[in-house]
């Protein structure tokens, strides 16, 4: 049943993409919609069976395995085509179809007037398959497939307008970068296999599983962090984060699928489904949660000035994907996969609404030329308000619950730590503060859009107003699946998938009692840090707009830096791209390749035997004495040579 | 007896740095004729008898004569000096000193003892020597007739003017 | 016996042969008739070749559809065939790839067809001919007869300075296999068989009899004729220039089969004949092809001619080949034999998208490209699917190989495994640096407007291509399997090589260090 | 009698002769005669050893290289007038049409 | 008494039967029109045959004739037929060419048989003034026949170099043989063994005489530093005659210095082995490199033919190495004599097509006016390229094997260095045949070399050395055996 399920679940997009991807340029544009959002839909029903049928059978299996081809076998190294399917796998299997299916709808109208709508959902049904391979991988081999499948898609999506060099030049950025902490993920399979002689999840976490806190802590710290560092290029963390903000160069829905809700969260899925791994490593923990931290704080800070509405989203969704790491990092792996739900609802739905915005404003996406745009487009103002108010972690919305959750594990949590917590509430607020700017300078004050705008403003047709507004209901109830004990907590449900992780963290770090007081107490705080930000962004920007102007111009140095994103591309490109690139041109070819080893290596010696052909060839001066000459000097060197030397 | 061979030694060397010096064709040509004569004295002395003859009578006889004829009809003349050859210019000597001395070490090394204990000269007139000819070295004998048909073959087609 | 009929391998090696002989009784002037005769004579090699596929017991080790004959009495050479997994898999590539390179100069050769397709055919018969010669000898002179067409090819068929890179690259070769040479005879004057499987039961026994370094030089002698061909860093040199002045197909047939001989003979030769030397010598090379992964593909990436790119390109990924050689575990030279194929498909396949691309515009710098994917989007796609494959994305050809490499070699030291993953990075990185500007942007040249999409021709060869690509990536293991005891073998001999001269002392080899 | 090493040494001296003629002179008939020369030492060197092996093989061995030494002068000698129909010139110095 | 028994009569056969062909061709000459000399040509090609066909009397009754004078046994045996096959194809190969080039004289064709004969003799001779005098009747052959052309200056300078440094060279040689005889007191070469296994003083003597014997020897094979006067030569000589000279009597000198080196010296071999090393290096290498940049085409098969000579050193060097074993020394002599056969096959068939295609007068003989040449005349082009790889040592052509099995012979030898060095050194040989190579076929241009057809007699003589070229490169089995049974005719 399950292995049908879970094969019908994966089959519809690969599919849909193969009869868009072959036969997509005969058909209408009409029947290219219907296959992509078909498929998505097919999916969607086949992913909330299989979580059914897992529910149903809950109890007798912890998880669902099955192998349905060898892929790659070599030796001991056996990597099969094989699913595994337990409670995280549902949550994301669910999360990811129910926000792709609603992506691809909203696709239908957004990509209503581009061209290539047939290489767009070939593209979306590749990813959604992609991704869903990712999570339902069984061994790390097949994870990688989906892995580097998505980022495939992402490359070809964010390069979707390939006719524009920042598009096309997105695309590869965002595929290099991420290659780069590819490298982690390959090497850490590699010491996998050689750690545990297997790479498929069952055998490995069984292993671990078995083995007491400290044994072989450095290897399993040198897998973790391996590992991680493939998540940090996926998920777009410090330093790898550089390519997450250029790849807002695709279409929006993109942006929403692949940049928010889903792919960039990849790398967090990673760390919670190797928890038991990384409970081993407790070293790796800490960095996972310090460069988590770092980068929600260093993102925010960058999102604080930036005018254009999607990149703003995207350094938040940096940020975001900061906050799931912490609460991965400090032990509650839940709460990080429960953010992540959450996020991908609420994310998404930003970013559809930002798509909704630049919909009827023929792409604008400076904020500067916005504003007072409440009245031309209600709906997407409602939902795009919606999503602030639980990005901000506004009360009673999915992302107070989620973040919550989270604040309260890095003060709590078995690897928690005060400044973790101080830092991700600072963040709390700044996101509060920036997301309410962005909110204020799209749809309320004065309009500031040009005359030709001003009246081609329009809002967007149902095809994009009816996700949004699903999105945004599932943005506000979302966070109840996660409330501790009305219902059936998130956190609950993921215990046998995080329990042995949890008792051989619990075991190492017998946590400081979780008083609810305490709680309430840091509940306390973060709201504080919300609402402080909510302020100030009224303040800013509603009450007083000069305001930003003048602390702008008082902060000077530090403005700039931040607007320019702290010259980290520049820096980078000057640190390491131009240099590698410059050698390669410079020294590498020429002076290596051509110069030492052909000139010197090669052409060299050719040269010289020449010389020495063009040297010895003067003997033949066709000079009848000097050739008797040279017959003596061989009877002379020849009998000097066997008379006194032989 | 050992003073004769001292004498025309000393006369063939010196006739035959007269080959070699003379800058005209035809004194070196009669200088030959002269070292020639000069080594039938020294194979008399060494017990030759008939080769003895056969080196004046075909040597300085019929090949000289060949040589002075050719000298003539071409009418060559004292050798312009030229020095084309930096090679032999500059080795020559050095080189033909180094192999009389080579040469030299090499005979004195095999034959250090002063002492000329010769054996008994064999007689070497004609009779014994056609003998010697027709019996042991028949082969070479008749192989010489073909080598004299090809010098005459050669000798005509390269000088006829006209085939 | 699973052969499927007499005298099979004979019949494989000298079809293409064959083939070339009847171009020869051909007019001239009849281009097309040359054309299908040429292509009729390889599909038929490559149906055998497939035949030979499906009949390999992969089960049993040593060697198939063997065949012994007597050929010269004294010294004794025999014409001695057989096939074991890795010829296997390299001739059923060579055959692959000829078809192809007929198809690909189908329109593109106007001068002198006949020859062309003469040298073509002979050449896959010379190329068959090494895969599956098991006498010393008679694989040395299809090494070194195969060298002729292909200077031809080269030299006749190529572009600007095709002479200057024919000569480079049969003179480049022949300092290798002259010292080859050297080897093989020193080993016949030892053993006194050209035989290889004698030479391999009899070799282990006779090292205490011979000179300390004798196996040294001995391998070194065999080494450097394959480091040359393969080629490793730093003998590439002739690589580049052969490949850019070469025609279409002579560049597929080299880049795809040629510089697979190098690797094939450090497999067949240099690990099971002087597993000690081989051992020791494994730090440096495994050194050098590291070099080789980087070095290549950061010159690769700032190369203005497409082609010169892609042979660079060929230099890193034939420097995984050698890494995962010279790890000595299952994985890694399981990996090295898979991309060994699979670097042939894609990087053969990349040349003929360069070669239609040249047949367009007669152009192959990258600058005068740009905005190609939306003149002829087909093109571009099948491209980006190559390309794709060629960085070793998963699901195509590419990743099984060089992932196994990477396993394998990690295993050895981590940092090997380490860097050649950082070579994987720079294949992306100048690769799709070279997609973007040929194929994306704007269209600024007005040349690139109107150019022709595939044709039907075209599409079949790379319909074709796209589908072994996708197939090797999903589903390699009737590749694999039929290698599985090539290696166990190889690495038998080595461990076995390594333990007599070392006393005794077991060395492991592969598996978990659990 | 004379010591044997003296005959050689002769012969010796005669053979170095011609061959220095050879080097040195630039008239191509002299440099034939020269050639002479170094065969009229192997000849006397040949008696010497023929009296010293009391044998008379080495005189019937003299007598062979007359012979040729006859041939070559005739072969010779149509050679070098056959050069001096063309060239006009008996110089050696003179003969580098081809070289290098 | 008898002086000449029967028997020997029949073991000189061959040599008899050219003779006499070599005096009825010039009796006849009267009697032929001069424009169809070429019939005495074909008379001669008779004689060849002829003399090759006696070989098979000889063969029933091997032995020695004339007092030991010359030997008729394999050895010689093969030697014998490998220079009445090259006469043979010279002779088809001179035909048309005399006929072009307007000296079609009976003389010619009479020289060629007395050459081979003289040559015969070098190789059948187990006495030094038997060889002696061989080697001047083929010399002085040679010397004639280089200057045939007799209105042409080249021509005749290379006769005149030819015949001065040679009669200097063989005045080295006489010499030479004189010290023998004084040593041992007789000129026979299994004397002079037996004289040296006695008797161990006298070693500088015994020195000179093998130097004075070597320096006459190297200047026929043209070992450096006497190959000094072969460029010269072979590209003033006209082609047909290059063809045979660059083979006949280097063969025939190549088996002097077997028969001095391997028997008459064998006692002293350490003393030859490093003699024949070091030339052999020198050879191969100076010939090579000088090769390199020749532009005319004889001028650069000149060189090459310098450095095949080299490579024959090495086999003769492998021969010689001390500690060699009986069988490797029999191994060694036979690679020698499978690469003189096989030399043999490509030099003079590259030399005579080169003698066609240079056309009247020998005009075109530059490598560059043959641009573009390959697809102009596909068939002619074809030959030559087949010689020059063959030349360069591709396998599936003689060249290879003959070095192949040199080089075999130097391993087993233990000459690693020597031949690792040759090996380089053919690789450098590579290069210049394949300039001939890549002008016909990868250059654009239009071709200024013969366009003429092929004569038949041409013809006759490319399809042998093409068949004979791939037959040993194929199947150079049997061969090789033949070449084996004449090497072990050596003691």
């Amino acid at each position: 049943m399950m292995e049908t399920l879970l094969l019908l679940m994966l089959c519809p997009p690969l599919v849909g993409a193969a009869l868009n991807g072959i036969l997509g340029r005969r058909f209408s544009r009409g029947t290219v919609s219907a296959i992509g959002c078909g498929a998505s839909g097919l999916s969607m029903v086949f992913a909330l069976a299989a979580a059914l049928n897992l529910m149903s059978h809950s109890g007798t299996a912890d998880y669902f395995y099955n192998s349905y081809f060898t892929w790659i076998q070599s030796g001991n190294f056996t990597a099969d085509f094989a699913l595994y399917y337990d409670r995280l796998t549902l949550v994301m299997t669910c999360t990811v179809t129910v926000v792709a299916f609603l992506i691809h709808l909203y696709s239908r109208g957004y990509m209503e007037h581009e061209g290539g709508t047939y290489r767009f959902f070939t593209y979306l049904n590749l990813f959604l398959f992609m991704m869903l391979t990712l999570v339902t991988a069984a061994n790390f081999p097949l994870m990688f497939v989906g892995w580097e499948g998505v980022g495939l898609c992402s490359y070809l999506l964010i390069g979707f307008y390939f006719p524009r060099k920042s598009a096309s030049d997105a695309g590869k950025k965002a595929f290099i970068v991420t290659r780069i902490g590819d490298i982690g993920f390959t090497l850490g399979i590699a010491l996998i296999f050689w750690t545990f002689g297997a790479v498929d999840f069952h055998t490995v976490f069984h292993y671990a599983a078995g083995m007491g806190m400290h044994e072989k802590e450095g290897v399993f710290t040198a897998i973790c962090l391996l590992l991680f560092l493939g998540a940090v290029g996926k998920s777009a963390q410090l330093p790898l984060y550089v390519w997450l903000p250029d790849a807002m160069e695709g279409p929006t829905p993109v942006s929403a699928l692949i940049h928010a809700a889903t792919m960039v969260t990849a790398g967090v899925y990673m760390v919670a489904r190797t928890s038991i791994l990384f409970a081993h490593a407790p070293a790796a923990l800490e960095v996972v949660s310090a460069i988590g931290c770092l980068t929600a704080f260093f993102a925010a800070t960058i999102a604080l000035c930036q005018n254009d509405l999607k990149r703003m989203l995207a350094y938040s969704t940096i940020s975001q994907l900061g906050y799931m790491f912490v609460g991965c990092g400090v032990g509650v792996f839940a709460a990080g996969i429960f953010h992540l739900m959450t996020h991908a609802f609420f994310k998404s739905l930003l970013f559809l609404a930002a798509g909704s915005v630049m919909h009827g404003l023929n792409g604008e996406l400076d904020m500067r030329k916005m504003g007072g745009l409440r009245h031309k487009m209600p709906t997407t103002h409602l939902t795009f308000l919606v999503a602030t108010l639980a990005i901000s972690g506004v009360p009673f919305l999915s992302g107070f619950f989620s973040k919550d959750q989270i604040l309260a594990g890095a003060y709590l949590g078995p690897l928690g730590h005060p400044w973790i917590y101080w830092l991700a509430t600072l963040t709390a607020g700044m996101t509060a503060f920036y997301m309410f700017r962005g909110l204020f300078m799209t749809f309320y004050g004065e309009s500031r859009l040009d005359h030709d705008l001003e009246h081609h403003a329009h809002e967007s047709s149902s095809q994009m107003t009816v996700p949004l507004i699903t999105l945004a209901f599932f943005s506000i109830v979302a966070g109840y699946v996660g409330l501790p004990h009305p219902l059936d907590g998130l956190s609950n449900f993921l215990e046998p998938v995080f329990a042995p992780a949890q008792a051989l963290l619990k075991s190492a770090f017998p946590e400081s009692n979780s008083s609810a007081m305490s709680e309430v107490t840091l509940m306390g705080f973060s709201l504080g840090a919300a609402a402080l930000g909510i302020g100030l962004a009224w303040w800013f920007y509603l009450k007083s707009p000069q305001i930003p102007a003048r602390i702008a111009a008082s902060l000077g140095g530090l403005y700039e830096l931040l607007l320019h994103k702290y010259y980290v591309d520049e820096i980078y490109n000057a640190l390491i791209v131009r240099p590698i690139r410059v050698v390669s041109e410079k020294v590498l070819w020429p002076a290596i390749d051509a110069g030492l080893i052909d000139g010197l290596g090669v052409n060299g010696p050719a040269a010289r035997a020449m010389d020495a052909g063009g040297v010895l060839r003067r003997i033949q001066s066709g000079n009848l004495r000097s050739y008797a000459a040279w017959v003596l000097l061989g009877a002379v060197a020849w009998l000097g040579y066997i008379l006194f030397v032989h | 007896m050992p003073i004769l061979f001292y004498i025309f030694g000393a006369l063939v060397i010196l006739a035959a740095l007269g080959v070699v010096l003379q800058r005209t064709p035809v004194y070196s040509a009669l200088s030959l004729i002269v070292v020639l004569c000069a080594l039938a004295v020294e194979y008399l002395l060494l017990g030759a008898e008939f080769i003895a003859v056969i080196q004046v009578i075909v040597y300085a006889g019929a090949i000289m004569v060949l040589f002075v004829l050719v000298i003539m009809l071409l009418n060559a003349r004292r050798e312009v000096p030229s020095s084309r050859s930096r090679m032999a210019g500059w080795l020559g000597a050095p080189l033909l000193a180094a192999f009389l001395f080579e040469m030299l070490y090499a005979v004195w090394d095999y034959l250090p003892a002063e002492s000329a204990n010769w054996p008994a000269a064999r007689p070497a007139g004609p009779a014994p020597i056609g003998h010697l000819l027709f019996q042991n070295y028949v082969l070479p004998f008749e192989v010489t007739s073909v080598l004299v048909l090809v010098a005459v073959l050669g000798a005509v087609v390269l000088a006829k003017k006209e085939l | 016996m699973n052969q499927p009929f007499a005298h099979f391998l004979t019949v494989l090696t000298f079809l293409p042969l064959a083939g070339a002989v009847s171009i020869a009784f051909i007019r001239p002037d009849a281009a097309s008739r040359i054309r299908w005769v040429a292509l009729l004579y390889s599909v038929a090699a490559l149906v055998l070749a497939m035949l030979a596929f499906f009949s390999f017991d992969s089960s049993r080790a040593g060697f198939q559809f063997t065949e012994v004959v007597p050929w010269i009495n004294s010294p004794a050479i025999s014409y001695s065939v057989g096939m074991d997994g890795l010829s296997l898999l390299l001739v059923l590539l060579s055959a692959f790839l000829t078809p192809l390179s007929i198809l690909a100069s189908w329109k593109s050769i106007h001068s002198r067809p006949k020859e062309f397709y003469l040298f073509l055919m002979a050449l896959e018969a010379g190329m068959i001919g090494v895969f599956v010669s098991l006498d010393l000898f008679l694989f040395f002179l299809f090494w070194e007869v195969m060298l002729i067409p292909m200077y031809f090819l080269i030299g006749v068929w190529g572009h600007e300075r095709r002479v200057y890179a024919a000569v480079k690259f049969i003179l480049y070769t022949m300092v290798g296999s002259a010292l080859m040479l050297v080897g093989i005879l020193y080993l016949f004057k030892v053993t006194g068989t050209f035989d290889l499987q004698i030479i391999l039961s009899e070799l282990p026994g006779l090292w205490p009899s011979l000179p300390g370094s004798a196996q040294t030089w001995l391998f070194l002698a065999f080494f450097l004729a394959f480091a040359i061909k393969v080629p490793m860093f730093p003998f590439h040199t002739w690589l580049p220039d052969a490949h850019v002045e070469a025609p279409t197909a002579g560049s597929v047939i080299l880049a795809g089969v040629l510089l697979k001989m190098g690797t094939y003979g450090m497999l067949r030769f240099c690990l099971p004949l002087f597993p000690q030397a081989a051992r020791d010598f494994a730090p440096i090379i495994s050194v050098l092809a590291i070099i080789g992964i980087l070095y290549g593909a950061l010159v690769a990436m700032v190369q203005p001619d497409m082609k010169k790119l892609v042979a660079y390109s060929s230099v890193a990924h034939m420097g995984f080949v050698v890494l995962g050689i010279f790890a000595f575990n299952i994985n890694g030279i399981e990996g090295a034999i898979y991309q060994m194929c699979s670097h042939g498909v894609s990087t053969g396949a990349l040349f003929l998208l360069v070669g239609m691309l040249y047949d367009r515009r007669h152009t192959r710098l990258i600058t005068e490209f740009g905005g190609l994917a939306t003149s002829i989007p087909l093109f571009s796609t099948f491209f980006l699917i190559v390309t794709l494959s060629s960085l070793g994305l998963p699901v195509l050809n590419g990743f099984v190989g060089e992932f196994l490499i990477i396993v394998g070699a990690f295993h050895v030291k981590a940092a090997y495994g380490a860097l050649a993953a950082v070579g994987v990075v720079l294949a992306a990185v100048y690769l799709l640096w070279m997609y973007q500007r040929v194929f994306f942007g704007e269209v600024t040249n007005s040349k690139n407007k109107d150019l022709p999409d595939i044709d039907a021709r075209e599409k079949f060869i790379l319909v074709v291509l796209v589908l072994v690509i996708l197939w090797m990536g999903v589903y390699p293991n009737p590749l694999l399997r039929r290698i599985d005891t090539t290696t166990a073998q190889v690495i038998q001999r080595v461990s076995a090589g390594t333990a007599q001269m070392a006393g005794g002392t077991a060395v492991k080899i592969g598996g978990p260090a659990q | 009698m004379v010591p044997l090493s003296h005959v050689l040494a002769l012969s010796l001296i005669l053979f170095v002769l011609g061959a220095a003629g050879f080097i040195f002179r630039r008239n191509i008939i002299t440099i034939f005669m020269c050639i002479e020369l170094m065969l009229n030492a192997v000849n006397l060197a040949f008696i010497a050893f023929a009296r010293q092996h009391g044998q008379l093989d080495g005189q019937l061995y003299v007598f062979f290289v007359i012979v040729v030494a006859a041939a070559e002068a005739a072969v010779g000698l149509a050679i070098i007038i056959a050069l001096y129909r063309n060239k006009e010139s008996l110089g050696v110095d003179d003969l580098d049409s081809m070289k290098m | 008494m008898n002086f000449v028994q029967p028997n020997d009569l029949v073991r000189v056969l061959p040599e008899i039967v050219l003779a006499g062909f070599a005096i009825l061709v010039m009796v006849l000459d009267p009697f032929v029109s001069s424009g169809r000399k070429s019939t005495l040509g074909w008379l001669a090609l008779v004689g060849v045959a002829a003399a090759a066909y006696s070989t098979s009397w000889t063969s029933l009754s091997p032995g020695t004739a004339f007092n030991g004078n010359v030997s008729a046994d394999e050895f010689s045996m093969y030697f014998t037929l490998l220079f009445l096959f090259v006469a043979g194809l010279t002779l088809l190969g001179s035909v048309h060419y005399l006929e072009r080039d307007g000296i079609n004289h009976a003389e010619y064709y009479s020289l060629v048989l007395m050459a081979t004969l003289g040559m015969c003799f070098m190789a059948a001779s187990t006495e030094l003034i038997m060889i002696f005098l061989g080697l001047e009747i083929s010399s002085i052959s040679t010397y004639i026949l280089a200057g045939f052309k007799r209105s042409n200056a080249q021509s005749n300078e290379a006769s005149l170099k030819y015949f001065l440094l040679g009669s200097f060279a063989t005045a080295f040689f006489l010499y030479g043989i004189a010290f023998v005889y004084g040593i041992s007191g007789s000129t026979n070469l299994t004397d002079l063994n037996v004289h040296l296994a006695r008797s161990t003083g006298w070693a500088s003597m015994t020195s000179v005489a093998l130097l004075l014997m070597f320096v006459g020897l190297g200047f026929k094979v043209s070992a450096v530093p006497f190959q000094i006067w072969t460029p010269d030569v072979y590209q003033g000589a006209p082609a047909p005659v290059t063809a045979f000279l660059s083979v006949g009597p280097k063969a025939a000198a190549f088996a002097v210095v077997l028969r001095v080196f391997l028997v008459g010296f064998a006692g002293v071999s350490s003393l030859s082995f490093w003699l024949i090393w070091i030339s052999a290096l020198l050879t191969m290498s100076l010939g090579n490199l000088a090769a390199l940049w020749q532009s005319n085409v004889k001028r650069f098969l000149a060189y090459s033919s310098i450095a095949h000579a080299g490579y024959v050193l090495v086999g003769i060097a492998a021969a010689l190495a001390p500690g060699a074993l009986n069988i490797t020394r029999a191994e060694a002599t036979s690679s020698v004599l499978f690469y003189l056969a096989a030399y043999a096959l490509m030099n003079v068939g590259v030399f005579i097509l080169i003698a066609h295609l240079a056309g009247p007068g020998e005009r075109y003989t530059n490598v560059d006016d043959f641009v573009g040449f390959g697809f102009e005349r596909p068939g002619a082009a074809a030959c030559l390229a087949v010689f020059m790889f063959s030349l360069a040592g591709i396998p599936t052509m003689a060249g290879f094997f003959a070095k192949f099995y040199v080089f075999r012979a130097a391993i087993h030898s233990n000459l690693i260095g020597l031949t690792i060095i040759a090996l380089l050194n053919s690789v450098v040989s590579v290069y210049y045949y394949l300039r001939l190579v890549v002008v016909m076929y990868m250059r654009e241009g239009k071709s200024e070399a013969s366009h003429v057809d092929m004569p038949a007699s041409l013809g006759i003589a490319m399809a042998a050395s093409l068949f004979g070229i791939f037959y040993l490169g194929l199947l150079p089995g049997s061969f090789l055996d033949l070449a084996n049974l004449a090497a072990n005719r050596l003691p």
